[in-house]
């Protein structure tokens, strides 16, 4: 997904902060429309780091290649399952979701992974719910609009914008540690900084380097309120509507992790969710220490 | 010599009417930008007057402005001074009465014989079955018949000629402007053509523009010759001929009458053709 | 219609002569057949060779035997999201419903700004701006418009084709050949039956140099448009292998597109064959 | 180089003839310029009342004053990734550069096969899967294979530009007449010779035909590529604003791509003007 | 009659050497694949020598095959059968030495008259100052200085063949074929370009094969006259014409040998016309 994405806040917020300066770092940050092609680049050797889901990590490890998540942005996916205000009077829960289409960014997402537990968690059978991958941003809206999917799973600024609309509503929350709990049944680490094991290898200087600045950002956030984010981000991210943007920012403020710390049990649950759905990791053996380390957030101040 | 009058055609046009000149261009200049950016005038205070019915032929030095004039009456140019009228109107575009053999080939290279010849009654919204015939039917007139249904790319240069003449002949235009028809025909198929065409017109009373190289030709075929000077062109001279009509083209040219009207023509011009070439050699060398 | 020749001392009849040019032309058939195979085959073989010695990665760039392997799976097993063949015909039917759109759309177009010079001066400068526009922009704003369905694809695969299709009739209808179009007029024809009869004819080789090329585009961007949202269709297997990391999927599926392209061009060659036969062959073509 | 014509009864001179022709000219100019402005304020006029009206919704389809008003913030406080020229100047460069690579080889590569029947024979299905190939994926293989800097960019208007004017060259190249063709050999041209004096000349309606219509494809392969993955550029401004549910950013980014593409278009019609000058006006334009 | 030797030209082609033939024709055939599929004939058996230095002139019926034999001597098609010899090797592409005005229309349209007529200089690597000189002294022997910077569409037919000359003549060709060049031209100027070609042909030495329908120019300017058959095109008679040279075009009608010349070969060739035209005719209608 794109850099304007709040669930990805904190990388452009580190740079307009000036912390990649102040920790000697030349930093440049470059958009990617997908995360997938984050990843192929960061393989590829194009890019060193990405931001992007944890959840490529491991699915990345089930075809050979190691990478690893230095500093944890989030402890919650920052995903929330809109339902259609026409459907929501008797859509109360998944469950009764059963006969729908469910709108997804795009097949084999981390969106398709999550709305596909949350499915089963609600004892959905796979042929009892069709995906229909419509992408982000005004597609989702139009999808809505167009009563082509019942409900769907997005990010802001999606949410804030049909909540405002009153075009859909809230069915299930993840944008907080608490409700994802309660959803997912465990922390469900999301954003987050990686990099090529075999870099972090040579690197670790700079490594530590990027960890403190994220660091530093994520303590920021803990303690500014919305507004105060909002003020330091350019100006292009809330040309549309700002009031929206910081009241979408204020709402899921909770989702960033305070020190860059992977939550306790959060790989195990991005684990069980994926090998529930991917095809790629059903039948292989992951080894989820290998795909983060908190050796670095640890020695940041 | 009573068959052969000398005269300066000034006849101004009639008015508009039944009796009104198929053709007439009264003081008409036509000139053209060259690349250097400089008006060249092709045609001066240019006047013609065709009859109904009367067959005018144009002769003169290659380069002086036959193929321009025929193109002004066909309404395809405009004068950029004068006027051009048909049967009495000022030609404002293309007239249906007018059939035009060009100089240069404007065959539709993708149809066939058949299908070019039969383009004009189609165009014309004659039903198909009936162009069709109309079309063999001249195809084999010019002697092609073998060659319906080739492409005009694998015609000789004489049998593309003849496609032309078929598909212009096909429509009876009441008027008929040739543009050197027959230069490229041998001299017996040129005989065979020019009997055909006396025969046209003689049939449907045309009036008709020819415009040839071949003085003999010319005198063979007209009721007038036009003879235009080089250079920007004006009419030098008219000659009627009055031979005999109908007249057969294979007889013609041993005939004694037409001998001395060729002559005649011939020590008229010869004065004209000397300055002419003079002048082009001036500015040749 | 070719000329049929042969350098011989011997006068050769008429069947001779037809059986030698007859054999001559199998034997170049095969020629570049072959050199068609050898080329397929060297460079297959030297990607396989590549992605075994590791050169170059098949996590990035798959390998013959895991794209061929993945065809296998997809004909036997069906994809993800049915059958192979589904995926195909609908993506081949927004392609061929966005060509055919387009294609005419772009020739009426490019025929009446090419005949009428003041429409031409007006539109031409609209029509210039269209074009710059982001294909990628227009599909989010086309599924906006007609939704997640057909149509956007369709209209997609338009706004490839359009373009190419008008750009070459305008400039075909301007090129034809002034002398033809006058010896029409005189002969009698309307405006009507010389756009039909002098101008098509004469601007069809450009029409159909621009249709060659724009079927690959109608494939396109029918594909485009799977990408940005779709339940079926070649461009979401595309996507989907993308999303799992998937690059023998994604190469598969472009073979796919390949294959269905080919077929697609074959008939309009075959058409193009039926319309230009009236064409002379170029002397240094002559055998 | 047009032919001067004036209905007239008194005879003019030549400067009479100039000065009508200079003022019927202008006349013309001056029609075509209105007509232009007044469908555009109609278009505007139409869409703002439309959006005020609520008939169509501003979210979706912004509105020409949000439009106006975001480029003029854009000009004055400059975007989020810096000043707005300098957008322009990036996605520019890859543009011209994808294009002059594109259009130098697709003439280049259509002249070749358009001259040699045999490699014409072989090669030209290989092009064809080439074009079949959806941009997008292949926007993707660039970015792995070129990194993310601008030759990717590149490559992707590269391979925009080339199937259009490879296309048009090729086909150009058999349209070429062949008694010229044979004058030019007889005359004493070396095959090279002939394909620079009579091939690409008469060609050279074709590929100036298919330059007009690639460059905005140039245009929209380097703003794709932009689109996956870009520091700068005003692809990467559309995906921002996109994201941000910013339709006027959306919009006022592609209009700003429509006035880059007419800049070049105006270049390029200067350039064809020059190169065509040799052509007879249609008997039908003659005035 | 000791001017005139009828005799059908049956020497078998020379070895290959100093004295052989500029242009040899052996039994050569072409045919055609016609829009029905079936082949036609357009050359059958055909021999022709001419020698170095010699100047023929060939003439027969429209469509009977001229054009296809200039066509067969450049290389430019090949002979379905039979041999085709320049300057005693077999034909295998187009012969630098070889010169060919074209029937119909080959300029460079976008060309001026000056770089038209430069080309052939200039493809043959002369350099640029120098093929100017020449083109402009070219130009003005065929009278066009003025339209140097003319585009061939700003010219008229005449002028545009005469462009045509120019481009072909200046390379001084070793071997000059010429396919009615001059038949778009009026008397003058006609008159003016035949004594042009003579005085080339008679300083360079070239042989000359010449297409021409008419008969009298035929023998006014040949030293052999072809005269083919209709239908496919096989050589009816060869005939030598020794009228003494040099010759001036414009005396030489009037010259007393030469009309009789003309008059045998009318009368030779009448009854062979009548067969030609009854045979068109009868597969006309
Ligand atoms: N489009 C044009 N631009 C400039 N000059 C032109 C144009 N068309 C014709 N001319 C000039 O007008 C003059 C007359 O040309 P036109 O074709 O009428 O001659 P013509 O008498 O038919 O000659 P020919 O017997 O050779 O066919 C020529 O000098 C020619 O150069
Ligand atoms: N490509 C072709 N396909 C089929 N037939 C052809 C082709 N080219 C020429 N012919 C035929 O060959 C014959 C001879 O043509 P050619 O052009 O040599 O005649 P020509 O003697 O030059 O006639 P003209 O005096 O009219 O120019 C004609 O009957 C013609 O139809
Ligand atoms: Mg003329
Ligand atoms: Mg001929």
């Amino acid at each position: 997904g794109g850099m304007e994405k709040q669930i990805y806040l904190p990388a452009v917020l580190t740079e307009r902060l000036g912390y990649f300066k102040d920790e000697g770092l030349d930093v440049e940050l470059i958009n990617s429309r997908a995360g997938v092609e984050a990843e192929n680049e960061l393989l590829a050797g194009a890019v060193q780091g990405v931001v992007g889901f944890y959840d490529h990590t491991i699915d990345l490890q089930s075809k050979g290649k190691y990478i690893e998540s230095i500093v944890q942005f989030s402890q919650a996916p920052g995903e929330v399952e809109l339902v259609s205000t026409k459907q929501a009077a008797n859509t109360k829960s998944f469950a009764d979701l059963k006969g729908k289409t469910l709108g997804v960014t795009g097949l084999g997402s981390s969106t398709d992974f999550l709305t596909q537990y949350l499915c089963q968690r609600a004892g959905l059978k796979a042929g009892d719910y069709t995906l229909l991958p419509v992408g982000a941003g005004n597609t989702f809206v139009a999808a809505v609009k167009q009563d082509q999917i019942a409900a769907g799973m997005t990010t802001e600024p999606t949410i804030g914008r049909m909540l405002k609309t009153g075009e859909a509503s809230i069915l299930v929350d993840m944008r907080t540690p608490e409700a994802t709990e309660a959803a997912l049944g465990g922390p469900y680490p999301a954003a987050s900084f990686y990099v090529q094991s075999s870099w972090l290898a040579k690197h670790r200087d700079d490594a530590t380097k990027l960890a403190n600045a994220f660091v530093r950002t994520l303590r920021f956030i803990a303690t500014h309120s919305a507004e105060e984010i909002a003020e330091k981000m350019p100006a292009d991210y809330y040309q549309g509507d700002k009031a929206l943007y910081v009241k979408g920012l204020a709402e899921g403020k909770a989702q960033f992790t305070p020190d860059g710390r992977m939550p306790k049990n959060g790989p195990e649950t991005v684990l069980k969710v994926l090998a529930a759905f991917n095809k790629n990791i059903q039948g292989k053996p992951v080894d989820l220490a290998k795909t983060y380390t908190t050796d670095f957030v640890d020695a940041s101040r | 010599m009573p068959l052969l009058t000398p005269s300066r055609d000034v006849q101004r046009p009639a008015a508009a009417g039944a009796a009104a000149p198929a053709i007439e261009l009264v003081n008409v200049s036509r000139r053209f930008v060259t690349p250097e950016g400089k008006a060249m005038t092709a045609l001066r205070d240019f006047d013609m007057v065709v009859g109904q019915g009367e067959f005018a032929c144009v002769v003169g030095p290659t380069g002086c402005g036959k193929s321009t004039t025929l193109n002004l009456v066909t309404g395809l140019a405009r004068p950029s001074a004068g006027e051009v009228r048909v049967m009495g109107q000022p030609v404002g575009g293309v007239d249906p009465g007018v059939g035009f053999v060009f100089q240069t080939d404007a065959l539709f290279p993708w149809r066939s014989v058949l299908d070019n010849v039969a383009a004009g009654p189609l165009y014309r919204g004659v039903p198909r079955k009936e162009a069709y015939e109309k079309a063999r039917d001249w195809i084999a007139r010019v002697h092609l018949a073998k060659f319906e249904q080739h492409y005009p790319h694998q015609l000789s240069g004489g049998m593309r000629k003849r496609v032309a003449l078929a598909q212009t002949f096909i429509n009876e235009p009441k008027i008929l402007l040739m543009d050197e028809p027959f230069s490229a025909l041998d001299v017996q198929t040129r005989t065979l053509m020019q009997d055909e065409l006396l025969a046209l017109w003689s049939g449907t009373g045309a009036s008709v523009v020819f415009v040839t190289h071949d003085l003999e030709e010319a005198v063979a075929l007209a009721d007038k010759v036009y003879v235009l000077t080089a250079g920007p062109a004006t009419v030098k001279t008219v000659f009627n001929v009055d031979l005999p009509r109908p007249r057969v083209m294979s007889e013609i040219r041993y005939d004694q009458h037409f001998v001395e009207v060729c002559k005649v023509i011939w020590d008229a011009l010869r004065e004209e053709v000397q300055i002419g070439q003079q002048r082009t050699m001036d500015s040749g060398h | 219609m070719t000329d049929m020749t042969m350098p011989s001392r011997a006068v050769p009849s008429s069947e001779d002569i037809e059986t030698a040019a007859r054999a001559a032309l199998a034997r170049r058939k095969r020629l570049v057949v072959g050199l068609r195979v050898g080329i397929l085959v060297a460079v297959l073989a030297g990607w396989e060779i590549s992605t075994r010695l590791e050169w170059i990665d098949p996590f990035f760039f798959a390998s013959p035997s895991g794209i061929f392997s993945q065809i296998a799976i997809w004909i036997t097993d069906g994809t993800s999201q049915g059958p192979l063949w589904e995926q195909v015909l609908v993506t081949l039917e927004e392609t061929v419903l966005g060509f055919l759109i387009g294609a005419v759309g772009g020739v009426a177009c490019g025929i009446l700004l090419g005949r009428n010079k003041l429409l031409a001066d007006v539109f031409s400068i609209y029509i210039k701006i269209a074009n710059s526009v982001p294909r990628v922009v227009l599909g989010s704003i086309f599924i906006i418009a007609f939704g997640l369905g057909m149509a956007s694809k369709v209209a997609l695969a338009v706004v490839m084709v359009f373009f190419v299709v008008f750009a070459n009739a305008f400039q075909g209808v301007r090129e034809a050949d002034r002398a033809m179009i006058a010896n029409a007029q005189i002969l009698g024809a309307s405006p009507v039956q010389i756009t039909r009869t002098v101008i098509i004819p004469s601007a069809m080789s450009w029409i159909l140099a621009s249709l060659h090329v724009s079927f690959g585009f109608a494939l396109v961007g029918a594909v485009v448009g799977e990408f940005l949202g779709a339940k079926k269709g070649i461009g979401l297997l595309i996507s989907t292998a993308q999303g799992a990391f998937n690059a023998n999927g994604v190469f598969a599926a472009m073979i796919i597109l390949a294959v269905v392209a080919l077929v697609v061009e074959f008939a309009i060659t075959w058409v193009e064959n039926h319309l230009v036969r009236w064409k002379p062959t170029p002397f240094h073509e002559q055998t």
